[in-house]
């Protein structure tokens, strides 16, 4: 694959808010775009056309807002895109399990961790807590578990 | 009845024969069959222990991998939350009498992982089920880990100097010959 | 005993013979063959799998969330205690990216040393996972084998690192401690003893017919497959896609070492075992390399300050440990506590292919697939 | 009612009596009997020790050191050990054969015991359809596994007990196979029929083929490493006897060496000429090649991997069976020709 003309292609088709070639010296990205949540989708099938894998993909917490981040990258030479897309105040984006299924796992992490909703994620659980657990422990705002003793002794079950 | 001592209840045994239960020590403590269960990085050191070098099967530790064959469980690991309600159960599976050695430091307190703000961890495996041994360290050497063999060992028969059989002191680290051993009881 | 069966009921039962249903097998957390605390739900026809998931986090200790309440350097100790079998790799990469984003030099003898001890790490990973492979195939002596194999590393690291697992060896702008002529010494061996080792392991194990018969064609996966979850390290060589961290985006001075990127055919888990084989022996090349090459001078940057506060900014750091590639994604807000750390790792997405990969095969096999990963769980659950 | 015996021979008179309705051959069998409940007890007790010693000299370690003398006291105290361990029933298992499974695995091996021919003379019951008792009652050991496995109430317990008795399934008949060829040549059961027709040759040299092939069932038979899948440690955590504590689980150890010492008593018998050998007594001979059969097969466990089921399955059907036939078909040959 071509490189250049897949970030021209990105660039032409998704109008991002925001382009930067990535200092790659010091940020390890090769090309950085802003988009609309509501572009991610596509920018995403447009590079996992192109043959790119996804590499991570995360949140961070602004605390006024939340931002998408998801690195794609290529197996055969290095080529890191990051895509970026600022969250309403909703927290809601579109998932791309169903493109991708590596984001599956991803996406719920992301879900559990700072409470970003998927909308068409299919089966968003939580994956790493307890699956009653209800707060995001990665939000700015969190600062204590709700409980925080050990849980009880329970009866002999026969869970096998 | 608070949950502890409901624990305690259940593991008591309702007779207790002073004499026989003196000698059955002696078996007890030199054939402990270790429950194949590692949690985090403390297992590694646990495996070296069973490994070639170190080798806790020379005093009798043999791994089982299933809790009901097993008289010592090694709680080697952190002890998340989702994880306390298996340990428990593992612990319940077990058939009496049963030990537990609390390997490395976070299953003695939560260790480097208990902080203001921690939401996933237990803080140490004696918040959840009775330990008889801590083995401090992140993780502990297996040197430390036979250490602690040999203490559990020491108190299940109540003393070193009632472990007749062991031929290994573990004060002083030297073979001891059968006379002396006797020497030590009387 | 009365028999309450009704006639209909009795009769149902005669015509329509035996019913059959599938049944859910509750594989861990506590199993032998999931290596820690790994649990997987298998849905089972007879001994065929129909359907697997994998359940995770049960060592989930929350790792990025200390990364964001402490200074750069107190979290350094949690990146052992990640990745334990492969901590210096994990030391190595972290300490990596913390310079690159601060723009710390590193003096030329500590990236020597660092690559030394990372590769050592690696042969001591490599070495572990093929015993711990073996056993779940059910052959328990290659287990102790290896062990000698990895006291003799651990021998080495000890006596520079003071520790046999959770090494902490790295410092941001060095090592913690030079190497003497005594560590040179005991590679060289080690070298020359890994060798022979290898070729014994090579007589004990390739060869032998039953190995053969339950790693070929068992676990395939395609390199189109591969991509998609995104698989990196071994794995993913092993189906035939040239990707290694150390020759594609080097990092510290993997540029200077002359190696290869060992490759499978047709991504089986024999071909993960030849792979991490091969792994092995190139990590012996790239040490005698080094060894050879050693420059003198200092191993630390000294003018290093105590408290980091990198600038404003963000970075997106990969190094290749033992399993993969793993991602550092920081973001920092000019204090001297980071304001977002993520790790991505490479467990973790090769476990995510699990539930694609057994589908179909038997319960035996499962174990021989999730056993060719080599999964460390909290490096997953983090 | 009757009055209380006054003769004071009576207790004599009884005893005749009795000895004439009975038989004295009641009493060798009793005394046999116990005889051999102690010499299975220690004999599995001395091949754990081998075992485990075998395995760690092995694996580069000494294994047991500190109970007693190089650890020779361990088997001991795991089994005094064993003996005073809770005894527990899971939840929702079936209790009575959960009891009573380890005694079904047990039992049929302390009657297997009975016909061996521990030297010329020493044998409890020098009968006539000697290794046909021993096929049959080996087989029983299957029961025990399947009542095992299903009152368990446990999956891993029921995949392992189904796995066993679809191998032993499979491995009696490669068994009986090339045992039958043996039978061939001696036209007798007894074993010590078998071993007497060995006065010059031992059959393995005769009977390669069958020697290796009953080598290799057997060892499938008493389900050990590369056959262990009932076990299957990595897989199915202990297989069948997941669910077992103390002494129902030691019944099962004890059944698993004893029946290991029958196979290689056979293997001995068939093959090796059992207790024929120069200069030393019979019985010298006999426990010599047994346990050198032993031997072999615990350095096979602690080498090899394990296979997989459909494998094991697919290796004696369509491998081990028609080869076995091979050697009978061509047995009957060759006897027809020559004799």
């Amino acid at each position: 694959m071509d490189s250049s003309s897949v970030s021209k292609e990105l660039v032409d088709k998704l109008a991002p808010i925001e382009v930067r070639e990535g200092d790659y010296d010091r940020t390890g990205v090769h090309l950085d775009l802003a988009l609309e949540p509501e572009k991610i989708r596509q920018a995403a099938e447009l590079l996992l056309e192109a043959g790119c894998f996804l590499e991570n993909l995360t949140a961070v917490d602004h605390v006024s807002h939340r931002e998408m981040v998801y690195h794609f990258n290529e197996y055969s030479q290095p080529f890191r895109i990051v895509i970026r897309a600022n969250l309403g105040p909703e927290d809601e984006i579109e998932s791309i399990q169903d493109l991708c299924p590596a984001a599956d796992w991803q996406e719920r992490e992301c879900f559990e961790m700072l409470g970003v909703k998927f909308t068409g994620h299919s089966d968003l659980r939580r994956l790493l807590l307890p699956e009653d657990a209800d707060f995001f422990p990665l939000r700015k705002d969190f600062v204590n578990p709700p409980e925080a003793q050990a849980p009880e002794y329970h009866q002999e079950t026969d869970d096998h | 009845m608070t949950s502890d001592e409901k624990l305690v209840r259940s593991v008591e045994p309702v007779v207790r024969l002073a004499v026989l239960e003196d000698i059955l020590s002696v078996p007890r403590a030199s054939s402990l069959m270790v429950m194949v269960f590692g949690l985090a990085c403390c297992a590694m050191e646990l495996m070296a222990a069973g490994a070639a070098k170190f080798d806790y099967m020379r005093f009798g530790g043999v791994p089982r991998g299933t809790p009901r064959q097993s008289d010592l469980m090694i709680v080697a690991g952190t002890i998340s939350r989702k994880m306390a309600p298996a340990v428990i159960t593992l612990w319940e599976q077990m058939a009496a009498p049963k030990w537990v050695i609390a390997m490395g430091n976070c299953a003695i307190s939560g260790g480097p992982f208990a902080y203001d703000g921690q939401y996933a961890i237990v803080n140490g495996a004696d918040e959840i089920i009775p330990v008889d041994v801590y083995i401090p360290g992140c993780p502990p050497r297996p040197e430390g880990v036979i250490q602690g063999f040999l203490t559990l060992q020491d108190k299940i028969t109540g003393g070193q100097k009632n472990n007749v059989l062991r031929r290994f002191d573990r004060v002083g680290g030297q073979k001891r010959g059968f006379l002396q051993r006797i020497k030590r009881i009387s | 005993m009365t028999i309450n069966i009704t006639s209909q009921e009795l009769e149902r039962r005669i015509s329509g013979g035996l019913t059959e249903q599938t049944f859910w097998l509750n594989m861990g957390p506590q199993h032998p063959a999931t290596h820690g605390v790994l649990r997987v739900l298998l849905h089972l026809d007879g001994e065929r799998v129909v359907e697997a998931e994998p359940v995770i986090g049960y060592i989930h200790r929350g790792h990025e969330r200390m990364g964001e309440t402490r200074p750069y350097a107190q979290f350094y100790p949690n990146t052992s205690r990640m990745d334990y079998i492969g901590a210096m790799t994990y030391n190595h990469g972290y300490c990596a990216a913390v310079e690159k984003m601060a723009s710390i030099e590193v003096p030329a003898r500590a990236e020597y040393i660092r690559v030394i001890s990372s590769e050592l790490n690696r042969i001591g990973s490599h070495l572990l996972w093929l015993g711990a492979y073996l056993m779940d195939l059910g052959a328990f002596t290659p287990f102790l084998y290896i062990w000698d194999d990895r006291e003799a590393i651990n021998d080495i690291l000890n006596k520079v690192t003071g520790s046999r697992l959770t090494y902490s060896y790295n410092r941001f702008g060095g090592v913690h401690m030079d190497v003497d002529d005594e560590f040179m010494a005991g590679c060289r061996a080690f070298i020359k003893r890994m060798r022979k080792r290898l070729k014994t392991y090579d007589r004990l194990i390739t060869g032998n017919i039953i190995f053969q018969k339950r790693a070929k064609d068992v676990g395939l996966i395609s390199p189109e497959q591969a991509r998609q979850f995104g698989l990196s390290g071994p794995c993913l060589r092993a189906s035939g896609v040239e990707y290694d961290i150390r020759k594609k985006e080097p990092y510290s001075v993997y540029s200077e070492f002359d190696f290869d990127i060992p490759v499978g055919r047709q991504g089986d888990t024999y071909d993960r075992y030849l792979v991490r084989i091969a792994e092995m022996e190139q990590s012996l090349r790239i040490i005698e390399q080094a060894l050879g090459k050693m420059p003198d001078g200092a191993y630390i940057n000294d003018k290093v300050p105590r408290d980091l506060a990198p600038d404003p900014g963000e970075i997106y750091f990969t190094f290749e440990s033992p399993r993969g590639e793993v991602g550092i994604f920081i973001v920092s807000d000019g204090t001297r506590i980071p304001y977002r750390m993520h790790w991505k790792t490479p467990s973790y997405t090769n476990l995510s292919i699990l539930a694609e990969t057994v589908r179909g095969v038997l319960v035996a096999d499962v174990v021989a697939i999730m056993g060719s990963f080599d999964l460390v769980i909290p490096e997953i659950d983090r | 009612m009757s009055p209380p015996p006054t003769d004071p021979n009576f207790f004599v008179n009884f005893w005749n009596q009795a000895s004439y309705y009975i038989g004295p051959e009641l009493w060798v069998s009793l005394v046999g009997l116990l005889a051999i409940i102690g010499f299975v007890t220690i004999n599995a007790l001395a091949l754990i020790y081998g075992e485990l010693k075998i395995a760690g000299h092995i694996q580069r370690r000494p294994a047991m050191m500190e109970v007693g003398w190089h650890g020779f006291l361990q088997p001991v105290m795991d089994a005094v050990k064993l003996l005073v361990k809770e005894l527990t029933t899971p939840t929702g298992a079936n209790r009575f054969l959960f009891i009573i499974a380890p005694g079904v695995v047990f039992l049929p091996v302390l009657v297997a015991f009975i016909v061996i021919p521990f030297s010329e003379t020493l044998v409890v019951r020098d009968i006539n359809l000697g290794l046909l008792l021993i096929f049959s009652f080996s087989a029983l050991n299957v029961v025990g596994i399947l009542i095992a496995g299903w009152a368990s109430h446990n999956k891993y317990s029921l995949i392992g007990a189904m796995r066993s008795v679809s191998q032993n399934v499979a491995y009696e008949i490669p068994i009986l196979l090339s045992a039958m060829a043996v039978v061939m040549m001696t036209n007798s059961l007894n074993l010590n029929e078998i071993i007497r027709a060995q006065d010059k040759v031992w059959f393995i040299i005769y009977q390669p083929l069958a020697a290796i092939i009953f080598l290799i069932a057997s060892t499938a038979e008493t389900n050990r490493t590369p056959f262990d899948i009932p076990e299957a440690d990595g897989e199915l955590v202990a297989g069948f006897h997941t669910e077992f504590s103390g002494m129902r689980f030691a019944l099962f150890f004890l059944a698993e060496y004893s029946n290991m010492f029958i196979v290689a008593a056979l293997f001995a018998v068939l093959f090796l000429g059992g207790w024929r050998g120069p200069v030393l007594p019979g019985l010298i001979w006999f426990l010599l090649k047994v346990y050198l059969v032993v031997f072999v097969v615990i350095v096979a466990r602690w080498t090899f991997p394990r296979t997989r089921f459909d494998q094991l399955m697919t290796f004696s059907w369509k491998i081990l069976i028609p080869f076995a036939l091979f050697n009978l078909v061509f047995t009957g040959l060759i006897i027809k020709l020559v004799g």
